[in-house]
């Protein structure tokens, strides 16, 4: 198999970190589509749970937003949000929380608040939605993000969600008794955080990825593993699962736009 | 107890200059005809409460409306983010805009504890996040058993409520039904509660005895305003309109742009036009069929 | 994840001498059938823990397992005492039986915090009420805005809870419905769970989104026993045998009585002949229909 | 009309204090009995709520417990238990808590943990239940019980739940901001608090009843309102309705006994 882009790599090898008997708390974006590619791959059994309180669901298109309808009616049950968040993630039902990250820092640390100074920001962020809870309360924390010198930054300019804060110990000097992020898939890469120090990485290099492209898009110095991996190629099975569903979406997003003009203009 | 009204009215019996106002709704079932009607009165000075404010919020800011915002997360959800909230926290455009930012979990606590009539909410949570540091309103409080310092929010109580449903009966008790978010939440912790429905049923005989529904008791006004979702959905009735979503980001990005839109699709119009604006959404409403 | 058991394998598999307890069920869906079968499995120094202890637990209290009792109502619902926890309680008989006693609303909060992985409950409650000064477990708590004083019990946490319910799926997810009482925080609260059902059914497709299930990786196993809530009932399957609990209050106030009955209905009897007891109520069982 | 029992003038006397728009927490019994007359009679859009989970229900026969079907069966929703206690009762959403007991005082405290010491009680009563909170969380709470001087005492045993303590402000002093105990219905007399003592009053006598009768079988010495009325007799329309509803009741449990019995005769 031949022609993948980067962002299928990065989708599909961190779909392949996810096992059938996970519960996982699916943040928007690549961690919704690498979720759903494990579920219809190897791990078909996965629940996946989506803040909005869908617990269980089984999306045939990838949602735009954490609350479409397809989420609920594919569902094994819908909750309150004050349940979700009381039960199934402080509850410690959730193994793997899946996040993405606008800012991030080699210890896992995650921003999406503010860049700049928190009270005269240079750009306001949305904010930490669920993230701060999920990255403290979800047995792991699996992060996801395309890489640059803008989002993987040495120091960032909020602490939006805890990773491994300083490095270390940090997690269980705060009496955080969860792992945190064991994991980040880039575009470039497979990246674990040192059993020590707690900082990420580079365990495997996705095909075509070198150290050069993967440290020019980061904004800390990197470390590789010395044991360091090649990240198997898509499989054909994978590389179809993941353009089905996005050929699904796509479908789905313009038929709905359509049905929308079509709508408002008959109004 | 639930007075059925035209919309004007339940919102101005309803809503005050000054007031704490959450029109909730968790991407799904967002009370846009409520907040529309609300721009088209003018009020002023409000404190909006809300875990996601989305586009109705950016609009209410951007008009003005807004001396505070509450809220878990700002952003267009699916798209990115709040051009006017932005513009009024970055550049203080067109006025001002304090804010009180908390995680959803904090909000959600909150809003229950608001409910259960607490003062506040008593959770896990902020555990090494920096809110704790520049959000006053989140206070460490110790399990007098185990000794685990756990975090403490203020009960988020309303002044008045607004929520969008699928179904009130007769005699004004009210279903929602599909992704329920905080709206049961968000109506009991309220002073006052405003409902706008898709439709009035006789009664909800034969339906299931755990639905969520909020009786009649706990409801100031329920106004019949179909589509009053749209761009979001409503479960069972239509789908959610993605591609307004997706404009709303260029119409947002632009102060001019934002006026003129505002001026054409909310200050000129009405709630009755709600329902043109989701007829050609009705064939992708949720396959899943609710009673 | 939920394993379908004979409910003797799920019994002896999940429950151990010296464990904490809780066989709820809030008036309806009690499971009996459990209870018997952890009786006749001879367990010993239990704690139970349950809103509202009634015929099962006077059943193992007299019959000796019981070391300790956490509860909020020890009654026959309806119907008077618990002649069985009485004799305990007062003479020591069959053993003496420590009890840990709450009001509803703490063990209400309790479970919800047990569910909610909290350390303790935060409540307002007992005010100017004398179980907080007998009950150590009861310690005030304040509220870092307010200032005002609340109150604070332990979360409960059991080792296993049994519950009964109408069915599951062939996945072993679990369906509980009508009054759900504190099933479903029981389970999550608990580090096992066994669920006893009225029936398997193919999937619950079709069924309304906001019904209380429970995930099958939530339960570790699921036995199938119709019936098995006799003398309570499952909505819309059989009616309740208001007959038995009046007869209750005679069988459990002799000690020889009691011990012929339990002779005679549990420790010869079997899971299988729980259907036969209802078979009389089923045409009581609730008019409204259940999906 | 002639010819109603103590028992049946302290249920319809209790059901006139209920009004159409009261939203009422039930207790069973004497309470359960009377609330229901009144949604049968004078207040029909009464909401009766059951400490089980179920929200505006409207029994055909009176329940034997607190979560019978029929309770179910007939309300606008049912809730889980921890909601019913945190936002319904706790919520501030409770009008009258509508309690019997077991022992009384004149200022409304009520015991039905134990007669004796709580530690080596003499009888071992069922506890509280939800009595401790409703009795503080319900704007108002009315009581029902038929007289007697070991159900009325000088001193209670055990306080289950407050009233209005050693009477006063004692409430206020406790920052307990609801009304409490503000009506005791009897098979005899119906009481009020005396506005500033607090201390339950005879108001007003059933026919028939007498001052020697009310104070006979009461454990305190009882105070009588200087402007004493007599209790209007019950109405036809009551008695029927109060002896219909009993009617119904006996016959659906005597029926449900036949059918239970066959059963397992059958089986």
């Amino acid at each position: 198999m031949t022609g993948f882009t980067p962002n299928e790599m990065m989708t599909i090898a961190a779909s392949r970190a996810l096992k059938n008997d996970d519960v996982c708390f699916v943040g928007i974006g690549a961690p919704s589509a690498a979720c759903n590619v494990a579920r219809l791959t190897h791990a078909p059994d996965i629940t996946l749970i989506y803040e909005s309180g869908t617990i269980g669901t089984a999306p045939d298109v990838l949602p735009l937003s954490i609350g479409d309808g397809e989420l609920c009616d594919t569902a094994v049950t819908t909750v309150s949000v004050p349940e979700m968040f009381r039960y199934w993630l402080q509850g410690g039902r959730i193994s793997i929380g899946f996040l993405g990250a606008a800012q991030l820092d080699k210890f896992g640390n995650i921003n999406t608040t503010v860049i700049g100074d928190y009270a005269h920001p240079k750009t306001r962020l949305p904010g930490g939605g669920g993230a701060p809870e999920i990255a403290t309360s979800s047995r792991e924390i699996y992060i996801t993000m395309a890489q640059s010198k803008r989002g993987m930054v040495e120091k960032i300019d909020f602490y939006t969600s805890f990773g491994h804060g300083e490095g270390g110990d940090h997690r269980k000097r705060l009496g955080i008794d969860t792992a945190g992020p064991t994991l980040l898939v880039t575009d470039l890469a497979i990246w674990k955080p040192d059993p020590e120090t707690k900082e990420f990485t580079v365990v495997s290099l996705h095909p075509g990825a070198t150290r050069e492209m993967v440290q020019e898009t980061c904004g800390w110095a990197v470390k590789f593993s010395p044991a360091l991996e090649e990240t198997p190629a898509p499989s054909e099975l994978e590389l179809a699962t993941l353009r089905d569903l996005k050929a699904r979406t796509d479908a789905a997003h313009k038929r709905d736009a359509a049905a929308a003009k079509r709508g408002s203009k008959d109004g | 107890m639930a007075k059925f009204l035209p919309l004007a009215h339940a919102v101005a019996e309803n809503l005050r200059d000054g007031d704490k106002v959450a029109f909730e709704g968790f991407t799904h079932l967002i009370p846009t005809a409520a907040a529309h009607e609300a721009i088209r009165q003018g009020f002023r000075n409000l404190t909006l409460i809300r875990m996601t404010p989305d586009l109705i919020y950016d609009q209410m800011v951007g008009m003005g409306m807004a001396k505070k915002l509450v809220f878990s997360y700002a952003g267009n959800p699916g798209v990115g983010l709040l051009r006017r909230v932005r513009d009024a926290v970055e550049n203080g455009f067109p006025n001002a805009l304090e804010i009180e930012e908390h995680s959803h979990a904090a909000m959600a606590n909150a809003y229950e504890a608001g409910a259960a009539g607490l003062p506040c909410a008593v959770f896990r949570g902020y555990r090494g996040a920096e809110l704790a540091k520049v959000n006053p309103n989140i206070k460490p409080i110790t399990c007098p058993f185990t000794g685990e310092q756990l975090a403490a929010v203020p009960a988020v109580r309303p002044d008045v409520t607004f929520i969008h449903a699928q179904k009130a009966n007769r005699r004004g008790d009210v279903l929602v039904e599909g992704i329920i978010g905080i709206q049961k939440e968000a109506v009991l912790a309220a002073k006052r509660a405003v409902v706008t429905v898709e439709e009035v049923v006789e009664d909800f005989d034969g339906l299931h005895p755990n639905l969520t529904i909020l009786p009649r008791w706990t409801i100031s006004a329920i106004s019949i305003v179909p589509g009053g979702s749209h761009p979001s959905y409503a479960h069972g009735c239509y789908a959610r309109d993605n591609a307004a979503y997706l404009e709303w980001d260029e119409i947002g990005a632009d102060r001019d742009r934002f006026r003129a839109w505002m001026e054409e699709n909310v200050m000129r119009a009405k709630p009755e036009d709600f329902a043109a604006r989701v007829e050609g959404l009705r064939a992708g409403a949720s396959l899943r069929s609710v009673a």
